[in-house]
């Protein structure tokens, strides 16, 4: 079985939020609104962080796109008390909605804090509720769940039919998700770290590779391509 | 399971396999209660089967025009993503684009076309349809046309892609009016004009960023709001990881944007100084001798002194440069370190390909020096021999596409065409095309004539430069307004009539593949039926010709845009066409100096300077129109901006200067309509849905201002408040508003959404907008402003 | 299956934790009712039961 | 039998009769806990949006509520069992208030936990689906157990009583009889059933006061199994734990204060009690001064990146007020008052005390929500900021309001100090093995 994992290289990453606007887009998550976003809730599964260090004018400004890392050792599934947090036998850490209590020690525990919260039910108006991408594993979440980043599993599912369909074998490189497709920059890269010709096992092994928080023994898959 | 004899005889107690059984029936009995639970709804059934089919369009929230490819289920759109097959974008799609969707069913579009019943800006609509608005619209347009008064028929315009430019001046013309306006004397016209009157080539500048060693951008933000954004995006990540040898990329800028922290190094400036920065840079390349002394010899012109036909002397462009723009003092002027703008000047003249990039912005090049700034800019890329080489400056090449019906003007249409135009451009501004700052002014002196009929065609004035109330002053002047608006924007408020546009997602069109050099042209169709009772702008113009006849029904003889589209591409495969969604030559050739490819490229639309192949450092074209009065005219020389002398009274009261930079999350037309933009509007403050002022940290600690306080931000023009966002990454003495905030029109969301409020602040609200005397260049900034306490 | 196998199992899958924590609040709900009947019973066997035994003598 | 002795009757006085000052205060405690159930039903209907919480402030009121009042509830275990097993004969009065306090406070606990949940509805998730690795399930087990077990405790320590009440309380309304006479279960007064209830009674003290242990450091674990800065610390147990007994026996000084005051039981409740529970609070206090200095010393002398974010922000940054306040309410003010003020003044005792308990709850809120909005993945303006909303302010209220009306509620219908322990201060009742205690004036030094 595949080990799915992802390389973000800096140097090609432009802080153009793309991503961020694509995993929305493909994974319904709601739009929180000014109010709920000057309170924080807003839900962006693939957000861009900027850290600033420095005095004028010497500054160093680095902008981190950040998916969920699927950890290979995850804190959240750890603590959730129904299995509602799981990782499936690719390595991805999903969330059954159905399942879910709510009680939100998943969130607290993710030292990336990748996972938000439904605070209220999600609600579009009527016009916009057009767009939204059919496929049944984005179906809006009700409120009170938590939810997160999922490698876009729905992608996953299509490009194993359509390998079924079209009579060939599935192979890794069929599947990228959303935020990998559209990044401007060609930053990004995604595959199986456990095939060791793929291009993300290569570079995940390049000097300039690094994870966040590794001390932490999470073992996040998703891996950084230092800038500069 | 074999029995495990010892087992057995210990009977004390529970034994082993009573353990287990008993595990068993617990194990059972939580079973039994699992099954219970998951006997509720089964997942609903997949919806029936999906009628899917992919689309290929043309993206227009930006100038750039990617190739997209959007996905339609069931006749809705659902999700948009890159088209592989386009040149430009090669699948990927930038954030806007990504949001179509929420503009395309936005509950803020203006369903059907609407007359304003009650005063302007009552918003007391009617709703009336389609023929009755055009029948308004044409008689009056065939009354005026009657009565000679044409040329008070006025166009402002925005964009305007592929076909649609010519046929708008074909309608105008052919109509007899002189008043087609565009909005690129607020941004690119500067860049435009810089490139006409030294390489002679009437068209913007394009980088090819792949190829070059060395990108440095003067102000503008390269890879978040640069004409060609994500060609460039592309290409910069090429550049730095796709090739052996990585290119740097240095942004000089007041502010540090996203371009300037992705870049290898940002030089802060003083705001408006960039001009002085690149005659720093020649000086030193040219006293060092680094500057490419043969191109420089043999294909420019006016770089040492000469002699003119009758004999008098002109200073060069060498002495201009090492006479008067020493080190020292541009550093004054800059506020760069000597030694900083030394190693700059030698890392571009030894890094070649080098390429210093003009911004096409708008407001980047607004400092009252526009014209001579990008002419000073422009000239670094001919110093190192850039002019269209590998790596270099290269000229876009437009397809040869099926040519346009020849028509002839009548009578009506003749002398409307030799009216003095509105805005004053060829007349009191001799080099200007347009002069779109300057029709408020005009139209409220009255002269030369009184405005009839405002047609407003992807503009916003009222947004674009409010001026404390003059433009809206001069807009309640003109009798009657037609605007083109897809949404209630400020402008579209305060006309009469309102055609509403349909999205870039439900119209016919296509788009000039502008900047990758190579020819080639993107098609745009429909994807879903339109969502709404609007229409294309297109269409309505050949509606409007057809009906007001004569010349005009000659001019633009086709029944609507979509068969104007084929007529125009007709020469290509249209089955590919529609299956790729674009075509392209794919390949640049660049034209080697003074080889037979050299004169498409320098000197290709001079009017009166001579067409020999040579770069005019001194601008010939220039002399030509000024005479042989004085020669700084004709030189990229540096003038102080207006602002940054002001008395120390003034700039005690105002003490710090605003910046305008646009951002990736600002789309064309569609400003504070869309909810996921507005939810990433501001990414390096993190702000979302709302505005933010940047402040230097020691302005900051001066004023006691903490992240998040709100402040008033006020100019001698209006005053906005924001909240502030302290920034390591800004001029000491300059502060940042993000552009694109503080329209009326907003989407009403979230849970208290009826209350909901404009969100943020317009920074144009702040500008004076004056023009620039020779190229009428808009002039706004940088504004001179105050911060207090709200 | 080894030890560790199983351990991990009983506290990685969902389910065998809800058992145990019925089977914890089981026997203590029955060791608890015994106690009291226990306690309860202490004063009928002392006077003990009137159909077996004779009246006890006991105040 | 008529009641004879004055001891006796002192102690069932408050049974006599329900004023109309009693319904007055049942009435208005019932409406604060209205009004929590209102905020909590109209959050179950909104959403927990209405709330003040966010991302990455996850965790509010709710959590330190439940934290809160899992601490109280080691007054009773602590007074009733661990001074049962140390043999300190003089708690014997003030055991069945201590243990009223746990068991009234533990359903608000628990409570507050389902209140924090998006999907209260799925608690049943718990049992189908429960796994053992999550500290939620340790908590749901100790926690279950211990309300369990206390309950238990309580009503085999009231038995006795219940059928004193039976016998000697004729002139009260039979509906309240018929209750006496089912709850007693049948007993006889007889040595036999003495003997056994005290046998039980001592074996289940010592599963108490080993239960109570866990309990609250499987509360604790909630924050400290996870990695964030400032919870992950192996002494945030024993801190909680000894947080949680300092708080609830200040609580026990509080509920006995009342109860002489109200119901006039001064010589019941003699001064001497208090002395001995002041010894105590001294000494608690002084542990968690020594708790508190042991983790903030370790955490500031490393002084790792993250965890000195948390500790500054707590001693000068966003909460360095509630922090300061914190520590001068439970350590300085109390310990202040018990030395020299506090010895035969139950006014002042009663003073430090709610001011202990007041630090406790800041105090829980000081650990919890400072390691929430600066999560280590601090970007720029990425920290949180937290304030309660109405309806949080609303449940806490209840929370507060339903513990007194229970507890009202039972004083007025059983006795609130166990008469069958007292008694053996007089003679007649030998049951217990123990040899006659000191007479009650003599203690206290």
């Amino acid at each position: 079985m595949p080990r799915w994992g992802m390389v973000i290289d800096l140097d090609k990453c432009f802080a153009c939020q793309s991503c961020t606007a694509a995993c929305r887009m493909e994974n319904n998550t709601p739009v929180a609104g000014q109010d709920q976003a000057e309170m924080g809730r807003a839900i962006l599964w693939n957000e861009v962080l900027p850290f600033v260090e420095g005095e004028y004018p010497n500054i160093v400004e680095t902008m981190i796109p950040r998916p969920c890392m699927h950890c290979d050792n995850p804190a959240c599934i750890k603590v959730c008390p129904v299995q509602a947090t799981f990782k499936n036998e690719e390595g991805v850490v999903l969330v059954d909605y159905d399942r879910c209590i709510g009680c939100r020690l998943c969130t607290v525990a993710c030292p990336y804090t990748v996972r938000y919260f439904n605070w209220y039910q999600p609600e579009w108006p009527e016009a916009l509720k057009e767009h939204l991408n059919p496929e049944p594993e984005v179906k809006p979440r009700p409120k009170g769940v938590v939810e997160k980043c999922t490698f876009c599993t729905q992608r996953l599912r299509k490009a194993r039919e359509e390998a079924e369909a079209a009579g060939r074998v599935f192979n890794a490189t069929d599947y990228i998700p959303a935020c990998v497709q559209t990044c401007t920059g060609h930053a990004r890269y995604f595959g199986d770290l456990d095939d060791p010709n793929s291009l993300v096992s290569k570079l995940a092994h390049s000097p300039r590779a690094f994870r966040l928080f590794e001390e932490l023994g999470t073992q996040p898959k998703v891996y950084y391509l230092k800038q500069g | 399971m074999a029995t495990n004899p010892k087992s057995s005889t210990t009977n004390t107690g529970l034994s082993r396999r009573d353990f287990l059984k008993l595990g068993a029936v617990t194990v059972a009995a939580g079973a039994g209660l699992t099954a219970l639970k998951s006997v509720d709804a089964p997942q609903s059934p997949q919806a029936a089967a999906a009628e899917e089919r992919i689309v290929k369009t043309t993206c227009a929230l930006c100038p750039s025009g990617c190739g997209l490819d959007v996905r339609v289920v069931n006749g809705k759109a659902v999700k948009v993503e890159g088209n592989p097959l386009h040149p430009l974008n090669q699948g990927v799609c930038c954030l806007k684009g990504q949001t179509a969707l929420e503009m395309l069913y936005s509950p803020e579009r203006i369903q059907h076309p609407r007359l304003q019943m009650g005063e302007r800006g009552s918003g007391d609509w009617k709703e009336i349809p389609w023929d009755e608005a055009l029948g308004l619209l044409s008689d009056k347009l065939t009354e005026l046309r009657k009565a000679g008064k044409a040329h008070t028929v006025a166009l402002l315009h925005g964009e305007l892609r592929g076909q649609m430019r010519q046929t708008v001046q074909r309608f105008m013309r052919a109509y007899g009016s002189p008043n087609m306006i565009s909005r690129d004397s607020l941004g690119e016209g500067a860049a435009r004009m810089a490139l006409w009157l030294s390489q002679g080539i009437n068209g913007l500048p394009v980088y090819d960023i792949n190829n070059a060693n060395y990108v440095m951008t003067f102000g503008g933000n390269l890879l978040e709001s640069s004409r060609n954004v994500i060609g460039y995006l592309g290409a910069t990540a090429f550049m730095r990881r796709g090739r052996p040898q990585r290119g740097k990329l240095v942004a000089v800028h007041p502010r540090l944007s996203a371009t300037g922290a992705k870049a290898d190094e940002w030089i802060p400036i003083r705001p408006g100084t960039y001009g002085a920065l690149a005659l720093g840079m020649a000086n030193v390349i040219i006293n060092s001798g680094l500057y490419d002394a043969d191109f420089v010899r043999d294909f420019t012109f006016g770089f040492d002194d000469f002699e003119d036909a009758d004999g008098n002397k002109h200073q060069g462009f060498q002495s201009l440069v090492l006479e008067s723009y020493t080190l020292e003092r541009v550093s004054n002027i800059t506020g760069i370190a000597t030694e900083i703008i030394a190693r700059l000047a030698g890392e571009f003249a030894t890094n070649r390909p080098a390429i210093a990039v003009l911004p096409t912005e708008a407001g980047e090049l607004s400092s009252g020096n526009a014209l001579y700034t990008a002419l000073a800019i422009h000239a670094l890329n001919a110093l190192v021999g850039s002019i269209d080489a590998l790596g270099g400056v290269i000229v876009q090449r437009f397809p040869e596409l099926k040519d346009w019906p020849t028509y002839s003007l009548d009578a009506a249409a003749r002398t409307g065409e030799s009216k003095e135009r509105i805005d004053g451009a060829g007349m009191q501004f001799p080099l200007a095309l347009s002069a779109y700052q300057n029709v408020p002014e005009r139209v409220l002196s009255g002269k030369p004539y009184p405005l009839e009929v405002l047609l407003l065609l992807n503009a916003n004035p009222l947004y674009d430069m409010p001026n404390d109330g003059r433009t809206l002053e001069a807009l309640t002047k003109v009798p009657f307004i037609v605007s083109f608006a897809s949404t209630l924007d400020e402008s579209a408020a305060h006309a009469d009539l309102i055609l509403p546009a349909s999205t870039f997602l439900e119209i016919w069109g296509d788009d000039y593949l502008e900047g990758t050099g190579y020819a080639g042209i993107s098609l745009r169709r429909p994807v879903v039926e339109p969502v709404h009772d609007t229409r294309n702008p297109g269409d309505v113009l050949l509606d409007l010709a057809h009906r007001v006849g004569g010349p005009l029904a000659k001019a633009l003889p086709w029944k609507d845009y979509q068969e104007l589209i084929n007529y125009r591409l007709s020469n290509f495969d249209w089955e590919k066409l529609e299956a790729n969604g674009n075509w392209s030559e794919m390949i640049y050739f660049n034209a080697a100096p003074g080889s037979q490819a050299w004169k498409d490229v320098l000197g290709r639309d001079r009017l009166n300077a001579p067409q020999d192949g040579r770069f005019d450092f001194f601008s010939r074209e220039l002399f030509a129109l000024l005479g042989s009065d004085s020669d700084l005219a004709c030189l990229p020389h540096f003038e102080v901006p207006a602002t940054l002398t002001d008395s120390t009274a003034e700039a005690l009261d105002y003490p710090f200067l605003l910046v305008t930079q646009p951002i990736i999350t600002q789309s064309a037309q569609w400003q504070g309509i869309i909810p996921t933009l507005q939810e990433c509007y501001g990414l390096q403050g993190y702000v979302k849905w709302d505005s933010w002022v940047e402040i230097g940290q020691k302005a900051a600690e001066a004023l006691e201002l903490h992240n998040g306080d709100r402040v008033w931000i006020e100019s001698k023009m209006g005053r906005v408040q924001a909240a502030v966002r302290v920034r390591a990454g800004m001029w000491p003495n300059a502060i940042f508003l993000p552009p694109g905030q503080g329209h009326h029109t907003f989407v009403r969301w979230g849970r208290h959404a009826d209350d909901a409020s404009v969100v943020g602040a317009n920074p144009n609200a702040l500008s004076g907008f004056s023009t620039e005397p020779l190229s009428g260049l808009a002039v706004c900034g940088p504004t001179r402003v105050r911060i207090s306490r709200v | 299956m080894d030890i560790g196998g199983l351990v991990h199992t009983f506290f990685n899958n969902a389910g065998p934790g809800g058992v145990v924590v019925m089977l914890i609040f089981g026997t203590a709900c029955t060791i608890y009712f015994f106690l009291t009947r226990w306690i309860v019973s202490g004063g009928r066997d002392e006077a003990a039961i009137p159909d077996e035994q004779s009246v006890s003598v006991d105040a | 039998m008529p009641i004879t002795n004055r001891h006796e009757q002192t102690i069932l006085a408050p049974i006599r009769r329900v004023g109309m000052g009693d319904y007055l205060l049942w009435g208005s405690l019932l409406v604060l806990m209205l009004a929590g159930l209102g905020a909590w039903i109209w959050q179950y209907i909104e959403g927990l949006g209405i709330t003040g919480m966010n991302r990455p402030v996850y965790w509010g009121v709710y959590i330190t509520n439940f934290v809160f009042f899992i601490g109280l509830a080691h007054s009773g275990t602590f007074i009733s069992a661990i001074l049962r097993v140390a043999g300190q004969s003089w708690r014997a009065p003030l055991t069945r208030a201590a243990e009223a306090i746990t068991l009234f406070s533990l359903p608000f606990g628990a409570g507050s936990i389902l209140i924090d949940m998006g999907h209260p509805e799925r608690i049943l998730n718990l049992i189908f689906y429960g796994r053992f690795q999550s500290p939620i399930m340790w908590d749901v087990t100790a926690v279950g157990l211990y309300m369990l077990s206390s309950i238990v405790f309580f009503y085999l320590s009231l038995l006795p009583d219940i059928a004193l009440c039976r016998d000697r309380l004729t002139d009260v309304p039979n509906w309240q009889k018929r209750m006496y006479k089912v709850l007693a279960l049948g007993w006889k007064d007889s040595p036999e059933q003495y003997h056994r209830l005290e046998k039980v009674l001592d074996g289940m003290a010592v599963f108490m006061t080993m239960l109570v242990v866990t309990v609250h450091t499987v509360v604790s674990w909630l924050f400290g199994m996870t990695v964030q800065p400032g919870w992950h610390t192996a002494l945030i147990g024993p801190f909680f734990l000894l947080g949680a007994i300092l708080s609830g026996t200040a609580a026990v000084v509080i509920a006995l204060a009342l109860l002489r005051k109200v119901y006039h039981l001064e010589e019941v409740l003699h001064n001497g009690l208090f002395n001995s529970l002041r010894k105590l609070l001294i000494t608690f206090i002084l542990g968690w001064l020594y708790m508190m200095i042991a983790e903030h010393l370790t955490i500031g002398y490393a002084s790792m990146h993250e965890e000195m974010v948390v500790l500054n922000d707590k001693f000068s940054g966003t909460y360095s007020l509630v922090f300061w306040n914190m520590t001068v309410l439970v350590f300085f003010v109390p310990l202040l008052i018990f030395i020299f003020k506090g010895k035969n003044n139950v006014g002042w005792m009663v003073f430090a005390s709610v001011l202990i308990n007041i630090g406790m709850w800041m105090e829980r809120y000081i650990v919890i929500i400072p390691t929430e909005t600066s999560p280590r993945l601090f970007h720029e303006m990425g920290g949180g900021s937290y304030l309660p909303a109405l309806p949080e302010v609303l449940i806490t209220i209840a929370c507060f309001a339903g513990l007194v009306f229970l507890y009202a509620l039972f004083t007025r219908f059983f006795p609130i100090i166990p008469i069958w322990e007292t008694a053996e201060s007089l003679p007649g009742h030998a049951h217990n093995a123990e040899p006659a205690p000191v007479s009650s004036t003599a203690t206290g030094d």
